[in-house]
Formats: C-alpha cells, structure tokens, sequence
C-alpha cells in the first residue's frame, strides 16, 4: 500500500509542478499588482502624519519584527523537515520512530516565545500608556465633540461654538482632544493618518488624543457597521494652520447657518448628507446626548470641553 | 432480531465497570455547573446595571417580608427534599413520596409568594420595560423562578413514577438527580439573597 | 441489586440537621446586619457575602456530597473550574464596565 | 407582524431561491415515496442514537453549510469586486454578510467538528457508544432544526441583517425591527444548547467511557483536543444562551439590558457576547489541532513529539482562551489596564500554540513523511496558521489594534487561521477518517485539483485584505469610490480578491465532484486500516459494526494498535485466541429527539414572527416530549452473542472477498 501511494505520487508529479509553477505565477503576478499600486501614499496606516499615528506605526513595525523573528525560523525548519524526511526510496536520512521526547528541545520552545511576548508586552503597555495621554505638553489642546448620527458624523467645537457635519477643521501642530458620543448605533471615529481609532458610544463620552503635524486633508471613516448607510459615512480632517484655522472659525460664524434644535432633530434622521457647516449650536447640545442615552450613570473624568457643568447625578460614588 | 431488556436491570454496562446512574449523575452535575454560568451572566448584568434605575423603582423599595419569607420557604424546602432522599436511602417509599410532596408545596408557595412579589412590583408600574435595573432584576429572579418551577413539575413526574414503580434503581438515581437539582437552586437563591435583595436595601 | 450501592449518596439525618441550623444562621446574621445597619457600607458587603459563601458551602458538602463518590472527583473539579469561570464572568464584566474612557 | 412581508420579495435571487428550495423539495418528497425510503429514513437515520450515524449527518449538514455560507461570500466578493458596484443593495449585502459568519461559524464549523467527535472518539476511546446516545441525538437534531430555522430566513421573513454578532443598540426592535434579528437569536439559540449537550455528552464520554485499560495519559491526542474543546464549551456557551436570552427579553419583552434609553447598556452586550464568541474560536481550532496530531503522527510514522507538552498546551489554551476576550474591543475605552491586561493575556495564547506547532515539526523530524491527502492539508495549514497566528499577535498588541480594528487586516486575519486552521484541519479530518466512516477513499487526484485551488484561492484572496486594511478599508461596507470623492485605491486589491475567492469556490465544486466520483470508484477498505493506523479506531473493520467493538479492546499504552500491530508481527504465526463474546448492551433507536427538535422549531418560528400563542405552544410541545420520555422505561436492549457472531464472521468474510476481487480488479486494470 507504501509503494502504492508513492507510485501514485510519482505519476502526478508533473500535475504538481505545473500547478506549482501557475501558483509561483500568480503570486508573483500579485506581488507586482501590490507593489505597482503601491506607492506609499495609499498605505496610509503605514504613512501616518501625526504623532499618535506614528507611535502606533512604531509598535506595528515592532511587533511585526519580533513575529517574523520566530515565523521565519518556524518555516524554514518546517521546510527543510518536510524535504529532508519525505518518504522517497532511497532517501537515507534517519528514522527514529520511538524519539518522541527532548527536554532541551521542549525548554526551548517554552523559552523562545515566552521571551518575545515579554518583550512586545512591554512595547504594547509603553504605547498604550503614551498614546492615552496628550501627544504634546506645552501646547493648550482644543476640544472636538464627535457625535455620530445615522449616517453622518457632527462635529461641535466648545470652544469656538461652531459645528459641522461630515468634516472637521483642526489645527495642525496642536493636540486634539476629541470627545465621542453617539446618538444612534455605536461606531467607530477613524482617521488612520492621525491615529487609531476609538468607538462612539451612546451615553459615553470618550476621549481620544490625535494630532497632526503636516497640514492636509486626512480621510476618515466610521469604522464600526451602523446599518444601511454605513458605507456613507465618510469624512474628512482638514488640517491648516492655527492662523487659518481661527480664520476659518472666524468665516463660519460668520457666514454659516446656526444649528437649531429643530435642525439637530433633523440631522439625527437617518440618512446621508453632504458636509455642512454651522455658525453655533445649542447650548449643552454634547452633553444633552450623552446624558439622554444614559450619560448619566457615569462619571465623566475628563472634560467634555468648557461646559464644566456635567450633571453627575450618577448614584454610585 | 434481538431481545429486549427492562431497563430495571440498567446497571447495566458492568463491562466499562461503571455503571449508567453513575454516568448520569457526573452528567447532571456538569450541566449544573453550566447552569451556574449562565446565572452568572444574569448576576454580571444585574451588577452592572444595578443602579440604572432612570428615576424609577430602586433596590431600596423591595418588600422585605416577601423577600425573607422567600428566603426560608426555600430553605426549608431544600431541606425537606434532603430528607426525601434519606427516606429513600431506607427504602421508604411512602415517607420518600411524602417529603417529596412537601418539597413540592414548599416549592409552589415559593413561586406563588414570588408571582406575587413580582405583581405588586408592576403594580406600582415597576415593569421590566421601566428601567435596566429592572429588566435585569425580573430577570435573574425570574429565571430562578422558572428553575424552581421546572422542578416542581418534574418532581410531580416523579412522584408519579415511584409511585407506579416503587423504587427502583432507575426511580433512585432519578430522585438523586432532582435533589441536587434542589439543592443547587437553592445555592442560586443564596446569592440572590444576598445580592439582589440584601444589598439592595442596604 | 447491583454493586454501586457503596457510590451512592448517603449522608446521614444527623448531617442534613446540622447543615440545615447552620444555613438559616447564616441566612440570620446577614439579615440582622443589614436591617440594623450594624457595619458601614463596604464592611457590610464583605461580610454578607461571606456568610453566602459559606452556606453555599454548607450546600455543596452537607446537602449535595461533593465529597463522595469514588474514582478522580471529577464533578468536584468541574465545579472549580466552573467557580472560577463565574468569578471571572461577574468581576470581569464589572471591572471592564467601571470605565474611565481614556484609551488613547 | 405584518405578513404581507413574510416571503421576501422584490429580488430575481430570491425568487430564483424560493424556485429551487421548492422544486428540490419536491423532488426529494417524490423520490423518497417512489422509493419507498421513508420507512428506510425514519429507522435508519432519523431516529438514530448511532454516534457514527449521528456524525455522518453532521457532516454531510456542515458541507451544505459550508456550500451555503460559500455562496454568501461569494455573492459579497463579486459586489466587491469592483468600485461602484451596483450587484447588490446595501440592505442585501448586510444581511449575506450576517448570514455568511452566522453561518461558517455556527452552522459550518461547530458540525463539523461535532461530526469528527462523533465519527472519532468512541472508536479511539474503545466505546460502544457516547455517555448519552439519546441525548447526542437530541443535540443533533437540535442543532439542525437551529440551523434551518435561520436558513429559512433567506425566504421567508428576510435575514438579520446587523453582523454575525449582532451589536446592539443597532439589533434592537428600533433599528432592527421585523423577524430578521429574531430568526438570527433563535437559531443560534436553539442549536446552541445543542452545543451545550454535546459538550457535557463528550466531556463525560471521555473521562468515563473508555476502555477500562486506556488511562487518561494514554489517550489519543484527538481525543485531548476533544476534552479540552469540551471544557471551553462548557465555560462559554452558557454565556450565550444567557445574553441572548437578555437580546430576546430587550427585543420580546420591552426590556432595557442594551438599549441606548433607560439606562441600557449596549457595552454589556459586547462585553459577554465576546466572553462567549472569543473562547468559542479557540472551541473550533482545538479540535482542529487534535486532527492534525493524529495525522502528523500516522503519516510520519512516528510517536508523536512531547505528547505531554501537546496535553498540556490544549488545556492551557482552553482555559486561558477564556482570559482574551477584551481584545475584540480594545477600542470601547474599557481603560488602559484593561487593556494591557487582555493584550498580554492574549499573546500568552501564541506560546502554547507555538508549542503544538513545533511539536508537530519535530514529530516528522526522524520520521518518514507519507504525503498522503490529509498529510497534504497539514503541509499547508503549517505556514497558512502561523502566518495567520503572527498577525493574531500583532493585533493583540493593544494600540496597533487601534488601527486595525474593523479594518480588512482583521478580516485576513481571521480567515486565515479560521480557514487554514479549522477548514483545513476539518477537511483533512473528513480524508483521514473518511474510509472509516464510508469504507472508501475519497480519490486522490481530484483530491488534489480541490487541494490546490484551495491554497491558491486562499492566498489570492485574503493576502491582499492584509494591505487593504493597510489602505484603511473598512468592514462591513457594501460599496466604496463612490461617495465623497475619496478614491482610496482599493479597487485592483478587492478585484483580485474576488478572484481568489471564485477560485475557492472552484475547488469547493471539485470536493464535491471527488466525494461523488468516489462513492463509485473510490479505493475500497478492506483491511479497516487504509493508512497503517495507530489508534484504536483502525483496529476493526470499515464501516465500523453496530456495536463498534465486539469484545471491548485491551490497552497497553499509547498509540495502542500500533504496539499491536508490532506484537503481532514480531510473534510468528500469532494468532488471535478465538474471542468470547457477550451480550452487548444497546440504546433502543427513538423518534424524541426528532420530534422535539420539530416542536423547537414550531417554537422558534413563532417566536420569531411574534406570534407567541405558536411559540409558546412549541415550548410546551418540547416539555411534553421530554415529560413523555421520562416515563419511558423500556430503552435499552441486549444484542445477542449469536448475532454478534454472525455479524462478526460476515465481516470477516467480506473483507477477504473484497480483498479478493480487489486484487483481480488492480491486476485486470
Ligand atoms: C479559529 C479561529 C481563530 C484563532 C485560532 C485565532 C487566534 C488568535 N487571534 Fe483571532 N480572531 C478570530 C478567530 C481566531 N483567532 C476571529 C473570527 C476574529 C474576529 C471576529 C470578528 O470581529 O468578527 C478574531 C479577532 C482577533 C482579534 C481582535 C481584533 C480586532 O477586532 O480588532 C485579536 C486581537 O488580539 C485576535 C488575536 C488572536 C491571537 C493572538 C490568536 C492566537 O491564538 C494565535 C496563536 C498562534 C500563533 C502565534 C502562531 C504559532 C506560534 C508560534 C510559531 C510560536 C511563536 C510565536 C510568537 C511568539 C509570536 N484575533
Ligand atoms: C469558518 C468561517 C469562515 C469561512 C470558511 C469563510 C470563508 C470565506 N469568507 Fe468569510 N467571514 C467569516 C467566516 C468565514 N468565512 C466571518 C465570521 C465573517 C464576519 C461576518 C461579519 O462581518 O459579520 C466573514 C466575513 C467575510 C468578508 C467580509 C465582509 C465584510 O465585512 O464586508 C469577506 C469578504 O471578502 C469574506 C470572504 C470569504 C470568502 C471568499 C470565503 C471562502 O473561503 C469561501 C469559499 C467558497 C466556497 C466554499 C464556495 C462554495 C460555493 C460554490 C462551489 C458555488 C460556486 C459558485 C460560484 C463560483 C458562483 N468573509
Ligand atoms: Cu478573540
């Protein structure tokens, strides 16, 4: 039955090689796609603009490392055992059918990814701990509250009063603290060239720290699936210079419509919209979203911007 | 094709050196443990959501004499299924079938008492749909309740059975069964106890 | 009849007394503490709750016979692994839900 | 409910869908009566307690899933193929990608590794049956009602449509109304406790059933990997039936655990359904170790490597997988402890799996590798897993999450190891035991046209989700291009993608054409050991009797018939002494868990529809059943000696015939 098997494998040999050679040529073939549609630019995980997206792209390179440092070994030996100990006639290497027990060997695959994983969990809690906290210190951040709606994302400012939907104006060079909520089913504020993303949730107010250092416009996205109009929800950071971006501040509340009560109502239907701007909204809007869906039952420890005044009638204290 | 065998001689499987009531015990008290895990799930969602009570109902407004006299039905009623068992260590069955009927009762005015408990709640509009504080109260009470009703019309069936068959090996370890079953319904009320209603009003 | 007879769950009336006394005892001393207000608050907790513990102790040795039956204690080492499991269920989701909203 | 919506409507697929189910309905109606098969039906499967028959119809279930949830993807892949695509609407689209997760996981996976335990572990353990034949027919039965009840959705109703996991608030009544979500809870619900049945059913037919003789550190490694997939059932399906009981009571009853109002919680939600869905991979890949153990060793011909290392590593990951779960929301701001906390518990996962990856390395090191079908499934699961393991590990490092979350990098990541770990594993399982199972081999050159399109389908389907997670592609969205000017590039990547994708779909259609084409011409067993076995289940005859084993077999250890083999050999002229047979006790086939799993599905149905007079009246059919059965004392019987014999004999017959003709045949070819 041995010699049966080999003989069979013997005879699609050549089947194996073709098919071996077409799968050669397609990889290849793919390898080249990737590379031709990549100029760099289009990685934008890998080509961040900010300092929060930059030591995040330092752990990925990181633990990208210490994993090809054991995955590469791994294969290679696999390969080199599998050609060394193929049941061919004629292949002489040694046959130790009772070996089944080494305890060097044992201790050394213990050892070898105990000692990575320590390390990479040192990186991993040195950056969470980093990007949790304010990319710069010296500089006073401003405020952006995040609310995604179905299927738009608003943006209010409490320090300029303004608002907008679909886009966002920052300052580049400054730390943004944005603050995230939601009046609809949670997502997710992503905009990979600044940073990682964090979710929105319905009665929460999270905090996420994300800065710029280039100026441009930055895609975003919500990264976490709300229904129908999920794929819509786009948007996009503009960053421009503190001088341009008080400008434009300045511009809006000028020229722009106010958000009413009644607009917001609107907005919160569910559909798609283009970007819009706003010249103010209503008093408290922030906080009276999260606290409607249940803000409430929740100490908020930092800021929600300069509306200090967040009821904490949470019964726990 | 091939005879067939009462199952009173199910101490069977003499060739694996086991036997099937053994088998079925290990079996029951597995699922329990199970059973423990899905109460705590209801126990990890009624402490998170404990205090979210929206203005309404809270812990401090729960009937006191409901929830101790409750609390005793059910012990006493773990006892008696004890005693159930001991009856039936002897060979006794009337007394087995006796204690069990007491267990039963025991058990019913438990779950009358609760049912009750639970309509003066709404009542006072204290609903499952007034809060998450209470939709995870009636909840984790409620699924106890059920438990506990379960039991009772399966111990009904029981007694049904022993009193056809009188006690059997098979009736025997089908009584075992039930009354760890008791017993354990009545660990889950330990914490609820204590939990729920203990440190609601405290 | 068969040969298990020495397997089974016996226990005897004088056991299922004593778990009984002590289990409304222990049901009891909870009781008053909490209706008298005799502890401050996080005190009180603690020890209400270990008197749940010990009676559900009381259970599993008195009533349910964790201790009997031959061969590897496989339901006794089910039951702590399924203790740990609820442990982990009830304080895990209670320590991730105590939020402070600071991932990044 | 308004049932105007009840047949989906207003889509050529669907019609076309409801078109097919019918007349294939039909036909098999028809051809059942002209054959006269019923009665054959009703005896021989239907009302089964046989574990082998009982895994033969998980498999064949978990192949039309398989089928099932591959056309989902491949319906996705197709509307992804290109920027702009108008193939499916958004609603459609949500609700194939819902179905096809639900699907692959729930009704793919979990059968068919309840197949392998079911076909494998009492012949490997030396039992005539499962602790609980009855019981494993009701998690059967269970598990397939739970499974259709969803399936129907596709025609009747319309699917959920809110992710295989279903987050509320978004699968709450006020954004997912109607019975879509409601058939999603109570498939799953329903199969799920079949899940848990299953789960306890193994863990005591492990620990209790085995031949007296065999110890526990004698014990197959397959079955290990049983044991240990069992104890993270136990830990993690109850969490399931629990939160989706508290989905139900938000949906049915008006509560408020998760909703946005009334101090609901969404995150609570998030928080158990990973507590169960994180242990539940884990649940499906053990298992998948297991088969590649028993494979790696027989076809090296070789003890496996650090047997106790292997032991340990699948309890290790078993329990420690219950220790993880955290990672699938490290962005829900659960705090930076939290978080570090659940990285490194879950990286701690790669060293016990690195362990079994290495032990398999070194079980061929000084062996004498065979590359034989299932041996060809473990070559490309090495490199397919470990790459896909690696970039597990890159995703549990907390902050780099952040910026892979949801991104299609976490989608390559999870097929990689759930299709290089579990289908791979699962399918080289069904080649290893097949002729076990069958007694016939399933061919080996269309084996290998299947094989190979798989791996090349593979790679060129999920390496480019790698770098289009890079490029910030998010899951979950049925278009891109299109809105807001924002050309991202992903347009060539996706294309070549769908690409990979179809070429799955063709080597799924030459397994297929191969099981089909061997059923006539496969090689028969007649030795009951195709692969010069190891373990005990290739010491009897393919099919295996009724009874499984006649006389309960005597172990010495590990890899048990192995040894025997070798006593055999060395003893000249050995001869076993003429066995003595006896009586052997049997479960009495019963048509309970048919019918129960009927009135769990009437249940279900109405439950979903909202129509809770049908509901109920279905859980009150299922308490009836099992009330009926509890006054059912007559359940067993004894098979003979003189039956045992005859059967015995004949087996013993056919395969010298069998051995005689075959050899004709191979000479007259
Ligand atoms: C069979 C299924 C399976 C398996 C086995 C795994 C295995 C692993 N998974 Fe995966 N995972 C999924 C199925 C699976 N996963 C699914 C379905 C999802 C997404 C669900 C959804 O959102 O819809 C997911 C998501 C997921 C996430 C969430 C990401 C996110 O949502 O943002 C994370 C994060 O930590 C993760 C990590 C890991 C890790 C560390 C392993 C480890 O167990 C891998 C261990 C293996 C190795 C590491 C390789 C071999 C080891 C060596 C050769 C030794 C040395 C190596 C090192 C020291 C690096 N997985
Ligand atoms: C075991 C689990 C499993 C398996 C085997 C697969 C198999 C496949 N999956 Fe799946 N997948 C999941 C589990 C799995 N998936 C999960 C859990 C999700 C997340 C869902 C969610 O977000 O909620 C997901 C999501 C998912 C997505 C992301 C959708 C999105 O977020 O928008 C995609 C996209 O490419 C995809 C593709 C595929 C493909 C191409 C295959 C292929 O391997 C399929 C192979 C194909 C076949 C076996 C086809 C057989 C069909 C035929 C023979 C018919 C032939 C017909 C034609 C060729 C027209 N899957
Ligand atoms: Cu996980």
């Amino acid at each position: 039955m041995f010699k049966n098997l080999i003989n069979k494998t013997k005879g699609n040999f050549e089947v194996r090689k073709w098919i071996r050679y077409g799968k050669t040529a397609i990889l290849g073939l793919l390898g080249v796609m990737i590379l031709s549609s990549c100029d760099r630019s289009k990685y934008i995980v890998l080509d961040p603009k900010g300092p929060v997206g930059q030591e995040e792209l330092r752990l990925i390179i990181i633990s990208t490392i210490l994993c090809a440092v054991v995955i590469i070994p791994v294969l290679a030996i696999f390969v080199y055992i599998v050609v060394r100990y193929r049941n061919k006639p004629g292949n002489n290497a040694p046959y130790e059918p009772e070996w089944d027990d080494s305890k060097v060997l044992e201790v050394v695959w213990w050892g070898i990814p105990i000692v990575i994983i320590g390390i990479l969990g040192f990186y991993t809690a040195k950056t969470a701990i980093n990007v949790s906290k304010p990319p710069v210190k010296d500089v006073t951040p401003v405020v952006v509250q995040v609310t995604s709606l179905d299927w738009k994302w608003l943006f209010t400012y409490p320090g300029q009063k303004i608002a907008t939907v679909n886009y966002a104006e920052i300052p580049a060079g400054v730390p943004i603290q944005f603050v995230l909520t939601s009046d609809a089913p949670m997502n997710s504020f992503w905009v990979p060239q600044l940073g990682g993303q964090e979710y929105t949730m319905p009665g929460m107010a999270m905090g996420l720290w994300l800065q710029a250092n280039k100026t441009g416009n930055y895609y975003g996205s919500g990264a976490s699936f709300t229904g129908t109009g999920f794929a819509h929800m786009k948007f996009r950071v503009k960053a421009v210079s503190q001088a341009n971006f008080n400008k434009w501040a300045a511009r809006l509340k000028k020229n722009s419509p106010a958000l009413t009560s009644d607009g917001y109502e609107d907005l919160v239907r569910p559909n798609t919209v283009k970007e819009l701007s706003f010249s103010s909204y209503p008093k408290n809007l922030f906080e009276d979203i999260v606290n409607k869906n249940g803000g409430t039952y929740y100490d908020h420890p930092h800021h929600m911007g300069d509306d200090r005044h967040m009821q904490t009638t949470s019964t726990h204290h | 094709m091939s005879q067939s065998v009462s199952a009173q001689a199910s101490g069977h499987g003499h060739e694996h050196g086991h036997d099937q009531g053994e088998l079925k015990v290990l079996g029951f008290w597995i699922f329990l443990v199970t059973d423990c895990l899905l109460f705590s799930t209801f126990f990890g969602a009624f402490a998170v959501l404990r205090d979210h009570t929206d203005g309404g109902f809270t812990a401090h407004d729960f009937d006191v004499t409901g929830f101790i006299l409750e609390t005793f039905i059910l012990l006493i009623s773990s006892f008696t299924s004890g005693l159930a068992v001991l009856a039936m260590h002897k060979g006794e069955k009337n007394s087995l079938i006796r204690w069990l009927i007491v267990t039963v009762l025991l058990g019913a005015l438990f779950v009358g008492l609760e049912i009750n408990e639970f309509a003066n709640m709404v009542e006072e509009g204290a609903t499952i749909s007034r809060s998450a504080f209470l939709t995870s109260f009636f909840s984790l009470v409620g699924l106890h309740g059920a438990h506990v009703s379960f039991g009772i019309m399966w111990m009904i069936g029981l007694i049904i059975q022993l009193a056809q068959r009188g006690i059997t090996p098979v009736t025997k370890n089908k009584i075992s069964i039930i009354s760890l079953y008791w017993h354990f319904l009545d660990a889950v009320w330990i914490f609820i106890f204590t939990v729920v209603y203990l440190m609601g009003v405290m | 009849m068969t040969n298990h007879e020495h397997t089974e769950h016996t226990g005897s009336m004088k056991a299922y007394i004593i778990g009984f006394i002590l289990s409304i005892i222990l049901t009891i001393i909870p009781l008053l503490l909490v209706l008298n207000h005799m502890m401050a608050k996080t005190s009180l907790t603690v020890s209400i709750l270990i008197a749940a513990v010990l009676q559900f102790a009381i259970q599993l040795f008195f009533f349910m016979h964790i201790r009997e039956g031959d061969g590897p204690r496989y339901n006794a080492m089910a039951l702590i692994l399924g203790l740990v499991f609820a442990v982990t269920i009830v304080f895990g989701a209670i320590w991730i839900m105590d939020f402070n909203y600071v991932v990044q | 409910m308004n049932t105007s919506h009840f047949f989906v409507t207003g889509d050529p697929m669907i019609y076309g869908a409801d078109v097919s189910i019918v007349l294939v309905t039909i036909g098999i109606l028809v051809s059942l009566t002209m054959l006269k098969k019923w009665g054959w039906l009703w005896r021989e499967w239907i009302t089964t307690v046989d574990h082998k028959k009982i895994g033969i119809m998980y498999l064949l279930a978990a192949l039309l899933m398989l089928f099932r949830g591959g056309v989902d993807a491949i319906l996705m892949r197709i509307q992804l193929a290109v920027p702009n695509s108008q193939f499916l609407a958004s609603d459609h689209y949500n609700e194939i990608f819902t179905t096809h997760g639900t699907i692959m996981i729930l009704f793919m996976a979990m059968p068919f590794m309840f197949a392998l335990f079911n076909i494998v572990v009492p012949l490997q353990i030396g039992a005539r049956d499962v602790a609980y034949p009855l019981l494993n027919a009701i998690s059967f039965w269970v598990f397939f009602i739970g499974a259709m009840l969803f399936n129907i959705s596709f025609v009747i109703g319309g699917s959920a449509s809110s992710g295989w996991l279903s987050y509320p608030p978004l699968s709450e009544t006020t954004f997912s109304p109607g019975p879509g979500q409601n058939f999603w809870i109570w498939g799953i619900q329903i199969s799920g406790i079949g899940s848990l049945a299953s789960g306890i059913n193994f863990a005591v037919t492990i620990l209790k059933m085995r031949t007296p003789s065999m110890r526990l550190r004698d014990m197959p490694l397959f079955t290990w990997s049983v044991l240990a997939a069992s104890i993270a059932i136990l830990g993690a399906f109850p969490i399931l039936t629990g939160t989706l009981g508290m989905l139900t009571i938000d949906r049915m009853l008006d509560g408020h655990f998760f909703t946005m109002t009334k101090g609901g919680n969404p995150m609570m939600y998030v928080n158990l359904i990973w507590m169960w869905g994180h242990p539940e991979v884990y649940i499906v890949v053990l298992p998948a170790f297991g088969v590649f153990s028993e494979v790696v060793a027989t076809f090296s011909k070789k003890r496996t490597f650090g047997y106790g290392s292997m032991v340990y590593s699948m309890i290790a990951i078993a329990v420690v997988s219950y220790y993880t779960w955290v990672h699938h929301f490290f962005t829900m701001g659960a705090g930076v402890d939290v978080n570090i906390t659940f990285a490194i518990c879950t990286m701690i996962i790669g060293i016990p799996t690195g362990v079994k990856v290495f032990n398999w390395l070194f079980t061929m090191y000084r062996g004498r590798i065979e590359i034989s079908q299932p041996m060809l499934w473990f070559l490309a699961f090495v490199p397919t897993f470990v790459i896909g393991g690696a970039t597990g590990v890159m995703l549990a490092a907390a902050p780099a999450d952040y910026q892979y979350h949801n991104s299609y990098f976490l989608i390559a990541h999870f097929h990689q190891v759930l299709i290089g770990g579990v289908v791979f594993a699962y399918l080289a399982g069904m080649y290893y035991w097949f002729p076990k199972i069958f007694g016939f081999e399933l061919n080996y050159t269309l084996g290998k046209w299947g094989f190979w399109l798989w791996q090349i389908g593979f790679y060129v389907c999920f390496m480019p989700q790698y770098a289009l997670g890079f490029m910030g592609m998010t899951r979950r969205i049925y278009i891109y291009n299109q809105t807001e000017g924002w050309d991202m590039g992903w347009a060539p990547l996706n294309l070549i993608s769908s690409v990979g994708a179809f070429l799955m779909g063709v080597a799924f259609a030459f397994q297929v054409w191969q099981i089909l084409y061997s059923i006539k011409y496969g090689k028969r067993d007649f030795t009951g050991d195709p692969w010069d076995g190891r373990t005990l289940e290739w010491s009897i005859p393919s099919p295996a009797p009724l009874y499984n084993f006649a006389i309960i077999p005597e172990v010495k250890g590990r890899d048990a018939w192995w040894y025997k083999k070798q006593e055999m050999q060395q003893e000249e002229g050995y001869e076993q002494e003429t066995p003595k047979y006896e009586p052997i006790h049997m479960p009495k086939n019963s048509g309970m868990p048919f019918i129960m799993s009927c009135f769990f599905f009437v249940a279900g149905f109405g439950f979903t529809f909202e129509w809770h007079w049908m509901g109920f009246l279905g859980l009150i059919g299922v308490a009836i059943t099992l009330y009926a059965r509890s006054f059912q004392y007559n359940t067993d019987y004894f098979i003979p000696v003189d039956e045992i014999e005859r059967t015995e004999n004949a087996l013993r017959n056919r395969s010298t015939l069998i051995q005689k003709t075959s050899m004709e045949e191979t000479l007259g070819r």
